[in-house]
């Protein structure tokens, strides 16, 4: 638009996002791999001397209940916390689309079944599932991002499947139809697109949902096995502090904003790369 | 930062913040320490009670005399009290309650188990005949097993309570909040208050807001210590620290291997050090062990620990063994305070040399499964808040796996033995259970209560399996 | 075409300066300069993406934000430049003062809105009507003015159930509901057929007198032009080339853009040799001349299985499509639980034969059904009654067999009346292009894509861009390279140059007139255009109220129309005002 | 109209039948044994054995079923293990709790993330939509205990304006159910509304390309009125659609904020069963989830054929 009330985008956008957020993750990576090699402080071992020290001094973000360092703690945990959280947006993303964009695409009694069956994984509280899947195949981070990725597949199916309807009513896919097209090609090339951006959204929303969840199931014993740090049960052990050594909370919290930030702005990035129209919203 | 908040309790009525909620109200039927808690005392009573400083003394029976063997006891029942719905107590209901303890499907039924016989000899006089004479016994009487309830009154105790103590059950939102009202005919003279609830909070902090807001009078028995700095410097709030039964104990399996060798569990001794665990896992309160017995117990003994922390003296042990870093599962209930406790525990481990696998296991299903009934466990770590468990060491069955005749001869002796020799009897036996490091026994935890300036009364040990709320008053 | 421009701004109702608009990767409009008087009528043609949508937009400050527009734009009732206005200012007049009709009405409405609300929304948001319910009456009189048939049950309607043409008139009646003192009409008749145009265009005239509006009409149809505008501007490569009076423009042409426009107009001028020119062999027996009654023909012939009548019957040889009692019908309106209005017949007992390599031409009447025709023989829909078989395909109401379906599509293209919703917004042009071509290598299926685009008069850059970067004939012609990239047995074509203009329009046509003749192509044409349909097709099938009326050769039917219907549209059709001197004078 | 409501009926009762066997055999495989749970630390083996036959432990797997099942079928959820009480009472109870909590909650939410995801939308390309954006995104990353007790720390502790937790008593009406609503269904509701404000700022922007915007604004619509008007509408499929599955998701994802506030909805009482391994009353619980998500989904479903009419006419 050339109304002055909006000023000219005073640079090309298209990018800015994917770019940031891609720098964001980036160095959480980066982080996480450092943290193979190096940290200020062993993240494991208990020091009762040490306990509960506040920011600065020898410690940079201070100690933790056990007299853990928290900066080495951070590093150490972003490797599990980004394990978890990728793995179960995948196993969601991998399990919900597709069933989603099926049951959209062919209506009637596939729907049917299809999204009861959701509905009825979307009853079964994430819990019971991690409690039955570490009763069968042991306790662990694996089992948890499973049970979570699994967990949450519903509402990616259900997400997806509504993106599908509104696609399929368009005329375009009538005209893929014409050129004999499958429901596999629509689905891919005409459906897909047209709902990634949904898609995405609820990626980088489930992410952050499973980084908190694992930190309930681990407390529970249902996650990763401590010592192995994560941001989700630093945030966990540190609650009960929350009034007298509030860093406990802020740190590891702050972790996994900046993280999901960083996953948001590279979601919303890629969604603008996949717009073609992005840039002529006003 | 406590600010003064205005009680939200009626004049006459008390609000009492606690963390673990009954599953009902019989505790014939359930197990679960909630549930005598809240009714122990309060609302049933047994014969005699054991009061705040341990001791045993009388309730119900107001007088009773043991004959020589010592297997027979005549207790006197008080006069003038009747149950909450005016009924007389008579000799009758003590004879029904104790013949009715084999229907008990909670198991501390067990621990009455030595009563042969009941008789009525008169209205006001009951006799109780036991197999074998029993030091512990009149412990146990005192307990929820020794409950006299109404006889034929007992078809839905889950849901409506009948006993003879001060209070009685209003209402019970189950899980949530317990309504207790004055008894009126109580034998004891009117209680302290109209009425108390009892509120019950899954998550410490709640508990505490609840405090700061008014919504509670008191909480009592807080297990989240690092909460309490914000009380401890407010004038509107005492905070007491007392004693109880409950021990942290480090659990080996003294049954299997690899802990059936002592030098073993001697390094796991000397490896690690209670007092950090202690400040880990509690914020430094509780109260260091050398053994199962807490300071409340007749037979305490103020003795140093025979396995310190020394890590080296660990190493050496575990070389003499012969593994510098042998493999050990540690089986942790995934509740917090466990938690720290085993993390603290790993870490001391590891560093002596052991090589450890923690797993959290939950609570209590999974992990009474696997280690108090399977016994499939090389470490675990559980808090034992039976009054006088030290005696399960010699229990064969039990899951401590511990076997030493010898100490065994000796807790024999002392159970049996002329009563002025029973504490001696079982100081002896506490050391040779500490000395054969059957367990490490971390600490005591403590009984911490916050109450408002204007509550008094509150129990200040938890000595018995009851929060006797029976002095309890406000303003 | 001398300086026509009025130099005086108080006369002028809309004065444009030197507008130039730019994206990312060129200039579009270079420096164009426009006036506009009270009650003017000035026509904007030019060729198919030289900038005239473009331009209407920036005249009401409606531009895409990845376009940049600059120059010096004054609107009615407004003080400063459109170009630097704010949101809020031009908010005020546009919809009241200053109006425009879309050139897509398809995507122009929202599809989840009640049309009636959508044009009562103009009257309520500038506070023209008092009330609601007044508004909403206002709205159902604004659809009747267009000549919508049944203009309360249209008000009820969702757009995607009504026709091109209806939607068409939906978004003329909200640009006229304020009598607005500026009339932008982007190609406001595409999808009407000549009849409703001709009364809509009467709307429009009759505005303009009674309200001195200034009316700028951007239109490819040289004859639409001539009859409605007063001054003409011709714009080609973003640039005006030339501008005057159209009686001059049109007669005495002095750029060269525009004598090329005015000879290309005239189709049957610019037949090529061979195209059309007699039946193809396969149809070489002459086609009955039928009408339904309430012509002046002598009925159908009977057919053995419906007793129905069949039209454009084939006789020896097997047709190639062929329907016989075809109807579709659409479940009425819910009224509340439980209960519907009327179901709406869009098509009923349609019994006709298509020959193997005739070109059948569909006209009609605007929501006559001929879009659902096409949709029913293109197997995209299911018919409620009768039957259609194409080759050997059965599609029974029950909806065929997914194997047949495909054999079906096989031979099959289609070009849909909506280019903007047919094309996936989220394509590039040469995946577009290139989807029907199955098992083709990447390569190979640019090389098609690039060389059917140029057929169609696109250059190779339109591959990598997406639809919203093209202008209405270009979106066209795009949805008609992707159904000529498999150089298909039949094509069905709905509408499939409303919006080019006459030059690219016949190179067009050439291409499919060729395809035509060397792969004996069977083609079903809607147009609304006779002139097209002529140019075209051998034979044609007259559509009125979802009944095919009348059928037969097409010079017989338009030398001799036997039902009213195709009387009226015949009669109907425009005529270019002034021809050219350089080509000698209309025959028709 | 009937038929499909019939339909959809049987439907219903099929898939819960459906779900329930499920719900039975995936918890037929959660180790822990209900017996030892029930009778403690203390339990000898031979009353254990007693409790498991008391609890019906030692018949078959089918034969519990069935008659768990049977009574499911004449609206019988059975006795609680524990209590022995009937678990219908006490589902309810926890259900009248949940339901207040999440609909306010998601009221809430709507109205948090209806207006923030459209100006995150809207003005993407400025700081403050920029700023919008990042803080609902931040949003998502806030633990609900976090945002819980923080609002007690103000509003209960600090300024006493709301109780810290629980929920009023029996006969308290509603001005006392709703203050006692308030701190948790906007501890739960502003999660909640960061998260859906993710969905609708995308929905938005996927609406804000369609030409009928152009057309709205040529109309003399205002840019903001054109997409309340006729962008929301249809922006509002997806959103419903989230805002459904978070509903379900909320029903027992509640249990945090349900903790920090001492509510006793479904999420702690299903926490509690399973601690108790009283299966009746855990499949009980989920039982009651099922039906609720499947009423859940069925009213998004008959809302999308609202919102749209073309899924209307599909789905005829
Ligand atoms: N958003 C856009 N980005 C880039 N180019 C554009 C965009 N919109 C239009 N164009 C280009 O601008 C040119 C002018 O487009 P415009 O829509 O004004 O054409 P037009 O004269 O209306 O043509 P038609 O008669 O086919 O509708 C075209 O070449 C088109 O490809
Ligand atoms: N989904 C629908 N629901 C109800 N009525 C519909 C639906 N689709 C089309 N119709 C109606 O069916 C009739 C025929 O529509 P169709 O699109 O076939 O007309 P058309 O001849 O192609 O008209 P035009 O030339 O204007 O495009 C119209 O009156 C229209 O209102
Ligand atoms: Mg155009
Ligand atoms: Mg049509």
């Amino acid at each position: 638009m050339t109304a002055p009330t909006t000023p000219a985008p005073v640079r090309r956008h298209l990018g800015g996002n994917l770019v940031s957020g891609a720098v964001v993750l980036a160095l959480v990576v980066l982080t996480a791999l450092i943290s193979l090699v190096w940290t200020p402080y062993d993240p494991i071992p208990v020091s009762p001397d040490e306990r509960l020290l506040g920011p600065g001094g020898l410690h940079l973000l201070g100690t933790d209940l056990y007299g853990r360092d928290v900066l080495s703690l951070l590093m150490a945990g972003a490797r599990i916390t980004l394990l978890v959280g990728v793995s179960a947006v995948l196993v969601a993303t991998l399990l919900g689309v597709p069933v989603g964009i099926w049951a959209g695409i062919r209506r009637g009694w596939v729907d049917a079944v299809l999204m009861r069956a959701v509905d009825v994984v979307l009853a079964f509280p994430a819990l019971l599932l991690t409690i039955v899947f570490g009763a069968v195949w042991g306790a662990s981070a694996t089992t948890a991002a499973i049970a979570l990725g699994i967990g949450a597949a519903p509402s990616f199916a259900r997400v997806s499947r509504s993106g599908t309807l509104q696609v399929m009513a368009r005329e375009y896919v009538l005209a893929a139809r014409s050129a004999n097209r499958g429901s596999w090609w629509i689905a891919t090339r005409h459906v897909l697109p047209n709902i990634s951006g949904l898609v995405i959204v609820q990626a980088s929303v489930a992410f952050a949902i499973a980084v908190l969840a694992e930190a309930a199931l681990s407390y529970l014993g249902f996650g990763t096995r401590p010592p192995t740090p994560s941001w989700g049960r630093m945030l966990q052990e540190g609650q009960s502090y929350l009034y007298d050594h509030p860093t406990l909370v802020l740190f590891p919290g702050l972790a996994i904003a900046v993280t999901v930030l960083g996953l948001n702005l590279l979601g919303d990035g890629l969604r603008d790369r996949f717009d073609p129209r992005s840039e002529a919203r006003r | 930062a406590a600010g003064p908040a205005a009680s939200g309790s009626a004049p006459g009525e008390v609000t009492v913040a606690l963390s673990r909620a009954p599953a009902s109200l019989d505790y014939t039927r359930n197990a679960g320490v909630a549930i005598p808690q809240a009714l122990l005392y309060n609302v049933y009573e047994p014969l005699v009670k054991i009061d705040s400083e341990g001791a045993v003394v009388p309730l119900l029976a107001s007088s009773w005399t043991v004959d020589d063997a010592r297997t027979s006891y005549t207790f006197t029942l008080r006069e003038g009290v009747e149950f909450a719905d005016g009924r007389p107590l008579t000799a009758d209901d003590v004879v029904a309650s104790f013949d009715a303890l084999p229907d008990w499907t909670n198991a501390v039924a067990g621990q009455l188990s030595g009563i042969v016989a009941t008789e009525a000899v008169s209205p006001q006089v009951v006799r109780v005949e036991l197999d074998e004479p029993d030091n512990a016994f009149l412990t146990a009487l005192a307990g929820p097993a020794g409950t006299v309830f109404a006889a034929g009154g007992t078809d839905d105790l889950a849901t409506r309570t009948l006993g003879t103590g001060p209070y009685t059950v209003e209402s019970y939102d189950s899980g949530v909040s317990m309504r207790m009202v004055a008894h009126e005919g109580y034998w004891g003279g009117p209680p302290p208050m109209e009425r108390i609830t009892l509120d019950y909070y899954t998550d410490p902090t709640a508990q505490t807001n609840a405090l700061m807001t008014g919504g509670a009078d008191a909480a009592l028995g807080v297990d989240a210590p690092q909460l309490l700095p914000q009380f401890e410097n407010s004038p509107d709030f005492t905070v007491t620290t007392g004693s109880t039964d409950a021990e942290m104990v480090l659990s080996m399996n003294n049954a299997a291997a690899p802990f059936d060798d002592v030098r073993l569990r001697r390094a796991v001794r000397h490896a690690v050090d209670s007092d950090g665990v202690r400040e880990v896992a509690a914020e430094g309160y509780g109260i260091p062990l050398a053994t199962m017995v807490p300071p409340t117990d007749p037979w305490y003994e103020d003795r140093p620990d025979p396995y310190p922390y020394d890590p080296e003296r660990a190493r050496e042990l575990l070389a003499e063994a012969g593994d510098p870093h042998p493999a050990i599962s540690f089986k942790v209930p995934n509740l917090p305070q466990y938690v720290r406790v085993g993390q603290t525990v790993q870490s001391y481990l590891e560093a002596a040399g052991f090589r450890v696998d923690m797993r959290i296991l939950e609570f209590p299903a999974v992990w009474l499964g696997e280690v108090l009934t399977g016994h499939d466990y090389q470490l675990a770590v559980i808090i034992h808040s039976e009054p006088r468990d030290i005696v399960q060491f010699s229990d064969p069955d039990y899951y401590f796996g511990y076997d030493d005749p010898a100490a065994d001869a000796v807790l024999a002796a002392a159970r049996s033995g002329p009563p002025g020799e029973y504490a001696a009897g079982m100081r002896d036996y506490a050391r040779m259970i500490s000395e054969g490091a059957a367990a490490d026994f971390l600490y005591l935890t403590q009984w911490i209560n916050v109450v408002s300036a204007e509550v008094s009364g509150a129990p200040e040990n938890s000595t018995s399996e009851s929060i006797d709320l029976t002095r309890l008053a406000r303003g | 075409m001398t300086a026509a421009t009025v130099d005086d701004p108080a006369g002028t109702a809309v004065r444009v300066r030197d507008l130039r608009i730019r994206s990312a990767s060129g200039t579009l409009v270079d420096g164009l300069d426009l006036d506009i008087a009270p009650g003017e009528r000035v026509g904007l043609i030019g060729e198919s993406g030289s900038g005239k949508s473009l331009t209407a937009y920036a005249l009401l400050g409606l531009l895409d934000d990845e376009l940049r527009a600059e120059g010096d734009v004054r609107l009615p009732g407004l003080a400063g430049n459109v170009l630097d206005t704010d949101e809020r200012t031009l908010s005020r007049t546009r919809g009241r003062v200053a109006s425009i009709v879309f050139q897509e009405p398809m995507t122009a409405l929202n599809p989840l809105m009640r049309v009636g609300a959508q044009v009562a929304e103009t009257l309520l948001c500038h506070g023209t009507a008092p009330s609601r319910a007044a508004a909403a009456r206002a709205a159902v009189e604004l659809l009747d003015q267009v000549r919508l048939p049944d203009p309360e049950r249209a008000a009820r309607a969702f757009p995607h159930q009504l026709s091109g043409g209806q939607r068409q008139r939906v978004v003329i009646a909200a640009a006229l509901a304020n009598d607005p003192a500026l009339l932008i009409c982007d190609e406001p008749t595409t999808a009407l057929d000549v009849t409703v145009q001709a009364q809509v265009l009467e709307i429009v005239a009759e505005l303009v007198r009674a309200r001195d509006t200034a009316l700028l009409f951007i239109s490819h149809d040289l004859a639409v032009v001539s009859a409605v505008a007063d001054r003409v501007a011709v714009m080609r490569g973003g640039v005006v080339v030339e501008q005057g009076p159209v009686a001059e423009v049109f007669t005495g042409p002095q750029h060269e853009y525009t004598r090329a426009l005015l000879a290309a107009s005239d189709l049957d001028g610019a037949r090529p040799e061979g195209a059309a020119a007699g039946p193809s062999p396969a149809v070489a027996a002459p086609r009955p001349h039928l009408a339904l009654d309430g012509g002046t023909g002598d009925g159908g012939t009977g057919d053995g299985d419906t007793g129905c009548a069949v039209f454009n019957p084939v006789t020896g040889t097997e047709p190639l499509i062929r329907t016989r009692g075809l109807g579709r019908e659409y479940p009425g309106a819910r009224r509340g639980i439980g209960r519907r209005g009327e179901p709406v017949h869009a098509l009923r007992d349609a019994s006709l034969d298509v020959a193997e390599g005739q070109k059948l031409g569909i006209v009609g009447e605007s929501g006559s059904g001929k879009s659902t025709l096409l949709r029913l023989v293109a197997g995209l829909d299911r018919p409620t009654s009768g039957t259609v078989r194409v080759g050997d395909v059965d599609i029974p109401a029950a909806g065929a067999a997914r194997e047949d379906l495909r054999r079906l599509r096989r031979d099959v293209a289609v070009v849909f009346q909506d280019p903007m919703g047919s094309l996936d917004p989220r394509m590039q042009v040469s995946r577009i292009v290139a989807e029907p071509l199955h098992g083709v290598s990447r390569a190979e299926a640019a090389d098609r894509s690039r060389e059917v685009l140029a057929a169609v008069g696109l250059d190779g850059d339109a591959l990598d861009r997406y639809p919203h970067q093209f202008s209405g004939g270009q979106r066209q012609r795009i949805s008609i390279a992707r159904a000529l990239v498999t150089r298909p047995r039949i094509l069905v074509a709905d509408e499939p140059v409303s919006a080019l203009d006459v030059s690219v329009r016949a190179q067009v046509l050439d291409l499919v007139a060729g395809l035509a003749d060397e792969y004996a192509l069977t083609l079903l044409f809607i147009s609304h255009d006779l002139g097209v349909v002529r140019h075209v097709c051998d034979s044609v099938l007259v559509m009125a109220s979802g009944r095919i009326v009348e059928s037969g050769a097409t010079g017989a039917v338009y030398a001799d129309p036997r039902h009213r219907f195709t009387a009226d549209l015949v009669a109907a059709t425009p005529r270019l005002r002034f021809a050219p001197s350089t080509t000698p004078e209309e025959s028709r | 109209m009937a038929v499909s409501l019939a339909r959809r009926l049987g439907a219903f009762v099929l898939t819960a039948l459906v779900a329930s066997l499920v719900v039975f055999l995936l918890l037929s495989v959660v180790p822990g044994d209900p017996a030892q749970v029930a009778l403690g630390v203390t339990a000898t083996p031979e009353a254990l054995a007693a409790q498991r036959a008391e609890m019906g432990l030692d018949r078959p797997l089918v034969a519990q079923y069935l008659s768990w099942v049977g009574g499911l079928l004449q609206g019988d959820f059975g006795v609680s293990a524990v209590t022995g009480e009937p678990i219908a009472t006490e589902l309810f109870t926890r259900a009248t709790v949940t339901t207040w909590l999440v609909l306010s909650a998601m009221v809430l939410a709507l109205a948090v993330a209806v207006p923030l995801g459209v100006l995150a939308a809207v003005r993407r390309r400025r700081a403050d939509g920029v700023l919008l954006s990042a803080v609902s995104q931040l949003g998502i990353a806030v633990p609900a205990f976090l945002a819980g007790l923080l609002l007690i720390t103000v509003f209960a502790v600090r300024l006493g304006w709301f109780p810290a937790g629980g929920w009023s008593r029996p006969g308290e009406g509603l001005p006392s159910l709703l203050w006692h609503l308030a701190l948790p269904a906007v501890a739960l509701g502003l999660v909640q509304g960061a998260v859906i404000s993710r969905y609708v700022r995308s929905a938005v922007l996927d609406v804000m390309g369609e030409d009928f915007l152009r057309t709205a604004r040529a109309k003399g619509l205002t840019p903001a009125r054109a997409l309340v008007r006729h962008g929301l509408r249809n922006a509002a499929i997806p959103v419903l659609t989230i805002s459904g599955v978070q509903l379900g998701v909320m029903l027992v994802g509640a249990v945090v904020v349900e903790r920090v506030f001492v509510l006793n909805g479904l999420g702690s009482m299903l926490l509690e069963k399973v601690a108790n391994r009283d299966m009746a009353a855990v499949q009980g619980v989920v039982m009651v989830l099922v039906g609720a998500v499947l009423l859940i989904n069925l009213v998004v479903d008959l809302l999308y054929a609202v919102i749209d009419p073309r899924l209307r006419e599909a789905s005829a």
